[in-house]
């Protein structure tokens, strides 16, 4: 599994405690009090480390080839997952799945970006980067989720929409707005899971939940860290300075109002423990959805545009005033 | 608010005063052509609502000279002003925005207010490219929101001029994404009330912009020329590596592909809007 | 113009007429009786040939090149058009046109499919054969209609749906059961008017109005003459046959209750006379949309799904009871 | 109606007796696989659900074996039967009539009833392709309009497959083209009280039937290799004078352009559109 250059001093050690584990192995003294020890310290490292993960440390975890896609968080949080395809105009696309499910025998509709597991895959995803189509396919089954009264369940990791030239073509903007505005009218329960990459307007596109939650190690952002440094900068490699000033991390984001929980994941991020993780995210998943599915449906769209017309940091005060 | 329009004193924000405007066209000046290369004299060229005398070439518009295009001083009366904040303390920004507000006379980019078009009541409000890229922030957002709820209250139309060249204000994060889902929603509720909303796409409406309140118009309408997309052209051929066909995202490509209802003149949009609105009140 | 052979006995009639007018001018006899009792018996030529005509020259007299096409009916039916484009997804398309007009002061919703009237217009509409994007671009400008209550009218000229490949990819069954399912449930009134052809669903799916009115010599069927006779007998040439089997005259129609009136047209066809035709179709609209317009739309649409919910011919036996 | 159930009198048309049936598949011969070119023994190939032994292409099934698999005959109450009648004296349509009825069985194309899924209550409908081609005249849109009501009033799901290559019946003209009209109709009454429609299109599914009710459905299935499209092939090659593309207007083609949701297996539909049922209850 690739090695992020922050956990290096960590595994450095895990490696020595390994080694020493099997030369004692052999030997006849006790060394286990001392080979305890140094497990205590190399797990008090790696807390350290994680709880210390800059913030473009934590895109880049989102962004770990064996964390978990949205097919494999399908896997590990519902049953039966039924895949519906298409968007009845033009094209199926591959780089958003969507279908029925059953969450704990409830039955769901589940939605989200996907990214290839392989060069193959990738290809044939797109790289998780959507088409127009896959916002129109999403659109459609949330309001077949709405027609059936059936919660949804968006799961979000995106670097954004394709910023492709058929994708400008067939309307990538118009898709989006429309996702938007009718997501937020939908008379169902929508709860929307940042699980990996939060990239603008493409994720907003499926994020407009009655509860959005976010993983540890999941970022949101307005852009990407990369382009808002070219911007900046004219220089993309200063990603990590601008990861900083977005302030797109769980924490920031929770106390901006914008998320409202953040699901934790296990010591070193979910790729390293995919079922957990699963279990994680399926036990606020149980909570929030009992909440959320309590509400009747007026007030719940009431509330989710309530949500999101709060949104927004402005003083009242006019250029002549000051 | 606007210098064009002193008469309201309790929502004017009349600074800076008329004379440290940085003026896009100095009156005794002159002006290239982007298009044609034509040279023309600035004051033929606002007296010409700032086209081209020889192809017609639509000159971007500051939001005040697009509004008195629209409408008359005595029938505006623009909503309570609002100030844009730092909340991600994003270095630079706050001198950002004093810099545009002091080369535009504007609070922020949006100019809202309530109006008549040939008549026709309405809401009006106009993106200004001039100020940060005509980008929408908190303020924008909340400024277009509260137009479309007035609207709502009024039972009135809205027209907007979007120039919003930047989509989203990169400056305010996260809040400027979530201005997308505010401002869809305040045309949502609007729509679904039975409600007109008017779209206009003027050069270049783009990104966040484009994405959002911008698309969900009733009709849309854009300007000859103008630039309309989601991604800028830069990133479309740097992501695809591919050679941009002609005349892509042009007001008349996206015509061709399908997503605006019309391209309208400048020398025709008052007419044409007024007509729209009448015919449904 | 473009002379119909069944038209040939009356025309050499009228060119004999014109002669001798032409040399009576210079006579010095007086001829004003005979002439004018020659006038008298070419005009009932005239009537009597028109009242006669097969369903094939029916057919034929709608797809004069000369027929006012879709446009050139708004112009002479509005005022004020303005012509809006686009299904907001892939493409505008030029076989149909759209927009507001007003009619006699009123703000109208009109959509029909358009032909060109000459080479380079036919290739831009495509011969006036619609893709799926013109009925996704008819279905969106109904839907503005329904949310305005602006009353509708289709004017429908149209051979079929373009049997493309493109068209087939975009989905053109599914685009063309969208409209006629959500322009039945539309809550605004529909008036629609067969002006030339009416072929297939490609018709339909302008037509579900809740009235239907047809000219004179315009067609409406569930194929074409020549499809028929292809299928019937491999021999397109014999779609005359066809035309008869198929009973797709206004006549016919009306009898079987499909359409509600038939619109007059001039003697020898609306390419005569394009203004009068205009005014034949004006004064239609006008009592028709009367009676729709003051009819409360939750019993419109009832009705509307009344009248079609009636059409079809069946026995309730069943072979068992023969 | 159906000799495979006799259990119902009152509703069945049990003419012509099972041995006048002409059968696709006589059992004592052998029927080479369209596909693979594989001779396969017709008594196993109607124990492997009539799919190729090798290929796993899909032979067209008749209704009455369709309907042997998805449900069973106590659970099946058909519709009562209607009859065609000739209404534009289209010559020869009579004789054609006669002639499918005495080589299926059926009254008409359509087998409608109310029956069980693998236990969901539903108003099943099967379109017979080898009655017509399946082809939709006034009986099958007034059988399928009776389905759907019949599902309304109880608030039952819907489930047709529809195997309708023609489209429209020809011969009975403009009837024909308005069953269009009436089978939408009745899927919007059914669908806008929140009802749910499960299509699935069996080869082939064309023209009028396509554009009407099959493509209505909220869940659209198919069958693998189904034939699905408006225009049939001969008439797209010869308009276009194009090659067509290899896989034109197969269930594959259609899910990869968006329309459909999912292509299904004969040996998993009876598991498929009872897990959506269950899923619907
Ligand atoms: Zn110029
Ligand atoms: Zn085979």
């Amino acid at each position: 599994m690739q090695a992020f250059e922050w956990e290096k001093p960590v595994l450095a050690l895990e490696e020595r405690i390994a080694e020493l584990k099997q030369f004692v192995d052999g030997a006849e003294m006790d060394f286990s009090a001392e080979i305890s020890h140094l497990q205590r310290k190399a797990a008090k490292l790696r807390k350290e480390i994680y709880e210390n993960l800059t913030p473009f440390q934590r895109v880049t975890m989102a962004r770990h080839p064996k964390r978990p896609t949205t097919l494999d968080y399908i896997n590990l949080l519902f049953d039966e997952f039924t895949e519906l395809h298409g968007d009845r105009t033009f094209r199926d696309d591959g780089a958003i799945v969507g279908g029925l499910a059953l969450f704990e025998g409830l039955p769901v509709t589940v939605i989200g970006p996907q990214k290839g597991r392989d060069t193959k895959e990738n290809i044939a995803r797109n790289f998780g980067l959507p088409h127009p189509e896959g916002y129109r396919k999403s659109l459609r089954l949330m309001k077949q989720a709405e027609k059936f009264g059936r919660p949804i369940i968006t799961l979000i990791d995106v670097v954004g929409a394709f910023p492709g030239i058929e994708a400008e073509e067939r309307g990538q903007g118009m898709a989006i707005a429309q996702c938007i505005e009718e997501m937020s009218f939908l008379r169902t329960p929508i709860l929307s899971i940042i699980t990996g990459e939060g990239g603008s307007g493409g994720a907003l596109a499926l994020g407009v939940g009655d509860r959005v939650l976010m993983l540890e190690n999941a970022w949101y952002s307005v852009i990407s860290p990369e382009m808002c440094a070219t911007i900046l900068w004219r220089d993309s490699s200063r990603a990590a300075e601008a990861a900083e000033l977005l302030r797109l991390t769980p924490t920031d984001l929770l106390k901006f109002g914008i998320i409202d929980d953040v699901i934790t994941e296990p010591l070193g991020g979910a790729h390293r423990d995919h079922a957990f993780t699963g279990m994680q995210i399926r036990s606020f998943m149980r909570r929030y959805l009992a909440t959320i599915m309590k509400i009747p449906v007026d007030r719940l769209v009431e509330e989710r545009l309530a949500r999101f017309r709060r949104i927004g940091k402005f003083s009242e005060r006019s250029l002549a005033d000051l | 608010m606007l210098n064009v329009f002193k008469g309201r004193p309790k929502y004017a924000t009349v600074r800076p005063q008329e004379g440290s405007e940085r003026k896009d066209f100095p009156d005794n000046l002159w002006t290239r052509c982007d298009s044609c290369g034509r040279m023309i004299f600035n004051k033929e060229l606002e007296k010409n609502a700032f086209l081209c005398l020889d192809c017609g070439h639509h000159f971007r518009l500051t939001g005040r000279k697009r509004l008195a295009m629209l409408t008359e001083e005595k029938d505006f009366e623009a909503l309570p002003p609002l100030l844009a904040v730092n909340p991600l303390a994003f270095p630079g920004y706050p001198e950002k925005i004093r810099q545009a507000q002091e080369q535009t006379g504007l609070d922020d980019a949006a100019i809202m207010g309530k109006t008549a078009v040939k008549g026709s009541p309405c809401i009006l409000g106009i993106i200004d490219f001039s100020f940060i890229g005509g980008s929408m922030g908190s303020v924008v957002g909340e400024q277009l929101v509260r137009g479309f709820e007035r609207a709502l209250k009024e039972r009135l139309p809205v027209v907007i001029f979007s120039g919003g060249g930047g989509g989203a204000r990169m400056h305010e994060g996260i809040f400027s994404l979530m201005q997308m889902a505010k401002t869809a929603q305040a045309v949502g509720r609007h729509s679904r009330a039975g409600l007109l909303f008017i779209s206009v796409l003027t050069h270049p409406t783009m990104g966040g912009v484009y994405a959002s309140f911008a698309s969900l118009g009733d009709v849309i309408l854009a300007e000859p020329g103008a630039l309309i997309g989601f991604a800028g052209p830069r990133i479309v051929q740097e992501t695809t590596r591919q050679e941009l066909p002609t005349g892509f995202q042009t007001a008349e490509y996206a015509l061709a592909h399908g997503m605006i209802d019309a391209i309208v003149p400048r020398s025709k949009m008052v007419d044409y809007v007024g007509r729209l609105l009448l015919w449904h009140r």
